[in-house]
């Protein structure tokens, strides 16, 4: 499923990008233009974030982009809604971002099946380490969902294969410490780091935290099959429009 | 599977973002090591006794006790602990540890003030430096304690996301720590966030229990029937009814009850309706949410109690119905502080107050022969400028606008 | 001709008008009474260890003992007294005796507000009424207390006479006392004023210096070199001194040296010339007065030790050389506050801050084996308006202008 | 000698009037006015006060005008000369009023001296008991000058006694508690605390605080020699000014 699509995918490209968008950020309109725009531009893989109230592993963008979303009125019901919409109408993987409560007052199991039912193929909660997932592990592990887990510079070789062991899809690597939105400096340092990933698991990894341009992009080739694109297109609406962001993502590769 | 920890019931638990499970790795080995060391806890009640002024006393309320007629009514004086309040317990405790883990740095999230005052004031004791978040409406209402963590050498930082209070301070708190887990650790000030912190802080605050305990058994030979403790993350009722767990005594936490716990403006967890469990902030407890698990907005006159979700250890004694949950209003809350004032001589904390407006709620129907304790978990010098607007105090805002008339407003 | 009574060297005396010579008479009564009543004391002590913090702690200065490199600095914690300073002390043992009276009103004078926060926390605890005289120059440096003084049920009036400081404070709460004298005490803030207050005010204080003198032996197995205290009124200076009177210790008084002893701005009555022997306010001391005997305007950052006159004990210990006075000018004590704040997370009063000084002087000069206890009277929150002004601090300023104009100025 | 005028005018007068000033209020020039016109309405006897920064015993009135004296440039130096000048011009006994410091720093035998070389007849020292008083009693007898000693309601009768044994010239017989300025109700209790002062001395009686117009003075006959004005002529000058003290003196007898 979603891992055999990356590697089918990685077959064609040298590396695969995801993008992310936070549901009703600027606005609920926008919000399906962004996307529009992306998937035209290419984008294989995207991240629809739920908005919540205490996104506590988000930076400034994010977490301002939540917030507004939420001031304009964006419910959980809504943003699946908007979800159903965009994986019938685009033929690219979408999977859902949010933060565990989300799920957990929506009923794990419940949110699983909608999930399925609306054709998205995974998950990433990134406040629900494994040990704190049986729940949703097993859900998803029913209905052929990718639970997406997260590996860390400072996680532990034992740790990555203990958490590969839940995970589906994709493996997301986060390159640096700290919360999304700041620079990262892609170093040697990174090499050695996507290594011990790479030797931990048998799934695609992604790479995301301040991933940003061409150069980084570049910089992760041969070592990641997939590039995210978090807070900078957020930024990128915010200062000149959702019509930057096409050529923006053409750009990358 | 690993088998879960740090659940108390169905509550608690540790919800972390990946980069930090290291992190709270090496702080719950080096807590255990700490807490399994006789030495360890011989080190922290020395700092205590040498530092701070434990053990703090235990004050017979003579004249409310005669006023209302009931049970003996005494108070458990955390006011008097450096930096005034219970705060400085879980602190230093923490400080301790952050020395045995060679760590330089301290961040610590702040409703009242008093826990930045007492992390700032470790900081300066212990050598680390030190970073305070503070949500901006708190800022304003405790605009002394601000001033004073300045002094101490600590930088604050207003936050301006969300609901701009504790809350808010918290998430602000862990986004720091994400950044700088290596040098730096995060020293939460109430018994709520993920393990171990729940548990680790009542730990530190058992202390209060304990002495508690001891003296009300000197004092009167016997238990006291109830036992009273405001509950804003859970803390201080958490140290002082962990004396008390075993025995036959009713414990009862309070809430804030804001402008009423049927109005939008409120901070009761455990006793209103728009509560219920959920999952923020690194733990599983319960919440002041919406249907969809957004988190509302609270209020209270005391920025201490500001929050919106409560210690995973006070929602399983509630559910298990060992501390019996009440909530207080803020004009009650005014109110009950005056009556101490003006009968007692002692000032609590609005956060404190709460408590006593419950135990004088209560104590008029009890035996004279029966005692109850109520924790005044800190000093209300603090409040100054909210019991000021309070009481609609004519001198002070004309000494306010003089003063701002000398600065050239 | 009755022997004099009420001496110490060439000092002290009761210079009293007629009509409150049987007042006096009676207050003597009762003092010597309890003073050889053992089961007093043990009242006293009873008192002040449930309802203030005593034994209050004697803390080691660890990091500032490292920085001047010489010797060990302990202090001892006076600010952790309930109400703040060493001045409840004195008030609650003056509470036993007007109790002892039967005399249901209690007046006292008081320039830092600390005195009079604790007189009238003393009045609400044994309920009586309570008036304060409050220099009106002093009622805007000490605003925050003024306001708990009359949140804990105390009149408070501001005096307009003479200097509007202290010693003014002192002449009106005479001038209601010669008024009132049957239904009232005067509770008098320092070891000053008539016979028998100077002896009686040390006596309440000395239990600073009895646990002092235990602890550092406790911890040090020696007695310090030296012990400093800050010397308005003198009542937190003879509470230290006197337990190390009859030791190898040197005691130091440091006096208020405002914008220096040379200029016409300080409050220094022993270190400066312009001090002379006289007789005012009942007693007989040094004062700072002209060659005719007008008492002439003092100045210090600190409204506690902006005083004319002096405890006549210490003048005779300085007459005898028994103790040696220093004087701190305003900037050395900010200076003071600012390095004990950062370095040691403890916040002294501006007063106590004068004994930090001289002791951070001379402590560098000592040997490492050597160590050295600073009395910190009081706790410096109250000075929160005098300190940020010391400071200039921007913030402070904007926020009392918006909190101004929230008042409608 | 003042004890012995006393008793002589006491021949010619059923009651005879005291009156105050402070030195130098409400300046100095107009001091000597009050004086005149004092002693050209008949007083008998005055108290020149020399101003002093804290006086203890006196009530907002005297308070402000010892103030104000001492603001426009008073000395004790000054105050003396003014003493000396008013002896020498008119033919009643004047005392000072003072407190204690004022003497104690001038020498307290010195001050006697000058008192004596002046012409003034004796000091009232409000804060100097009897206890406190060694070298002032002492060079006062050696001069032949009159301390004033003060009774009050509560002196006791044996105090009363002690007291009389260092007084001389007459006792000064406070009315009641309280300091200078406020009004006082003459009653029953004040008959019989001045038929206690009567038995405990040989000495006049003078009775003050609280005495401001003819009926006070009328109900003082026969149980005092003296009745003494204090702040009642400075509320007068205050008010209406130095032309009301002679016709408001004539009323009182
Ligand atoms: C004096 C005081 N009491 C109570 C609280 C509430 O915290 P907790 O419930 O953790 O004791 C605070 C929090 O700032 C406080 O300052
Ligand atoms: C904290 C503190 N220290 C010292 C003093 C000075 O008084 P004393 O010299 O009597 O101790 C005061 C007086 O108000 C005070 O408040």
């Amino acid at each position: 499923m979603l891992k055999k699509y990356i590697e089918e995918k990685r077959k064609e490209k040298d590396i695969l990008l995801m993008t992310h968008i936070v549901i009703g950020y600027p606005d609920y309109e926008s919000s399906f233009k962004i996307v529009e725009a992306m998937v035209e531009a290419g984008v294989d893989i995207m991240e629809l974030q739920i908005p919540f109230s205490e996104p506590l592993a988000d930076g400034p963008v994010i977490l301002k982009a939540n917030q507004k979303s939420l001031e304009l009125g964006t419910t959980v019901k809504k943003s699946i809604e908007f979800g159903r919409e965009m994986a019938k109408k685009y033929d690219i993987p979408f999977l859902y971002m949010s933060y565990y409560n989300i799920l957990y007052k929506y009923g794990v199991t419940d949110f699983a099946k909608e999930m399925d039912a609306s054709g998205l193929k995974g998950a990433i909660v990134p406040d629900l380490p494994p040990e704190e997932g049986d729940e949703y592990i097993t859900s998803m592990k029913n209905l052929n969902l990718s639970p997406i887990y997260i590996y860390s510079p400072n996680t532990t070789d034992d740790r990555m294969k203990y958490i590969s062991s839940f995970a589906n899809g994709f493996i997301y690597c986060v390159a640096r410490k700290g919360v999304t939105g700041s620079d990262t400096e892609f170093s040697d340092d990174i090499t050695t780091y996507l290594e011990r990933c790479r030797n931990a698991t048998d799934l695609p990894l992604a790479v995301g935290f301040g991933v940003k341009d061409k150069k980084d992009i570049d910089f992760l080739k041969g070592k990641a099959d997939i590039a995210v694109i978090g807070s900078e297109t957020i930024r990128l609406v915010e200062s000149v429009g959702v019509s930057a962001i096409k050529p923006f993502i053409e750009g990358l590769r | 599977m690993q088998k879960k920890k740090g659940y108390f019931g169905d509550f608690g638990g540790a919800f972390l973002p990946e980069i930090l499970i290291s992190t709270f790795d090496e702080l719950e080995h080096e807590y255990l090591k700490a807490r399994h060391d006789p030495a360890f806890f011989e080190e922290y009640k020395n700092l205590m006794s040498t530092y701070s002024c434990r053990p703090t006393p235990l004050t017979y309320a003579e004249n409310m006790t005669k006023k209302l007629g009931g049970a003996k009514i005494y108070i458990k004086r955390e006011d008097l602990n450096h930096t005034g309040a219970h705060k400085a317990n879980n602190v230093m405790g923490q400080g301790l540890l952050v020395k045995r883990m060679g760590k330089k740095r301290v961040i610590a999230e702040t409703g009242a003030g008093q826990h930045g005052v007492a992390t700032a004031t470790m900081a300066a004791k212990f050598g680390f430096d030190c970073t305070i978040y503070m949500g901006e409406v708190d800022v304003k209402r405790q605009r002394p304690n601000v001033f004073w963590m300045e002094r101490l050498g600590a930088t604050v930082i207003p936050v301006k996301e969300g609901t701009r209070i504790l809350k808010d301070a918290i998430n602000e708190a862990f986004r720091d720590w994400v950044s700088n887990m290596d040098s730096t650790h995060y020293v939460l000030g109430t018994a709520c966030g993920p393990y171990p912190f729940p548990e680790m802080v009542s730990y530190f605050q058992s202390v209060i229990g304990m002495e508690a305990r001891e003296q009300i058994l000197e004092r009167e030979g016997k238990l006291p029937k109830s036992v009273y403790a405001c509950v804003g993350g859970g803390s201080n009722a958490m140290g002082i009814f962990s004396g008390f767990m075993d025995d036959p005594v009713e414990l009862i936490g309070v809430e804030a009850g804001g402008k009423g716990i049927d109005t939008e403006y409120h901070a009761s967890r455990l006793c209103a309706d728009d509560a219920s469990v959920g999952v923020a902030q690194g733990y599983k407890t319960y919440f002041i949410q919406d249907d969809e698990g957004q988190m509302k907005e609270t209020h209270s006159i005391s920025a201490g109690l500001d929050y919106v979700g409560v210690s995973p250890i006070l929602s399983d004694l509630h559910e298990k119905k060992r501390v019996r949950f009440e909530a207080a209003i803020d004009d009650e809350v005014i109110e009950a502080m005056d009556l101490t004032m003006r009968n007692e001589g002692v000032i609590p904390a609005l956060e404190s107050a709460h408590a006593f407006v419950t135990a004088y709620k209560e104590a008029p129907s009890m035996k004279k022969s029966d005692s109850i304790i109520i924790n005044q978990s800190g000093r209300g010098d603090k409040d100054i400028f909210t019991v000021a607007d309070a009481f609609e105090d004519p001198e002070w805002r004309s000494f306010i606008k003089e003063k701002a008339g000398e600065y050239g407003a």
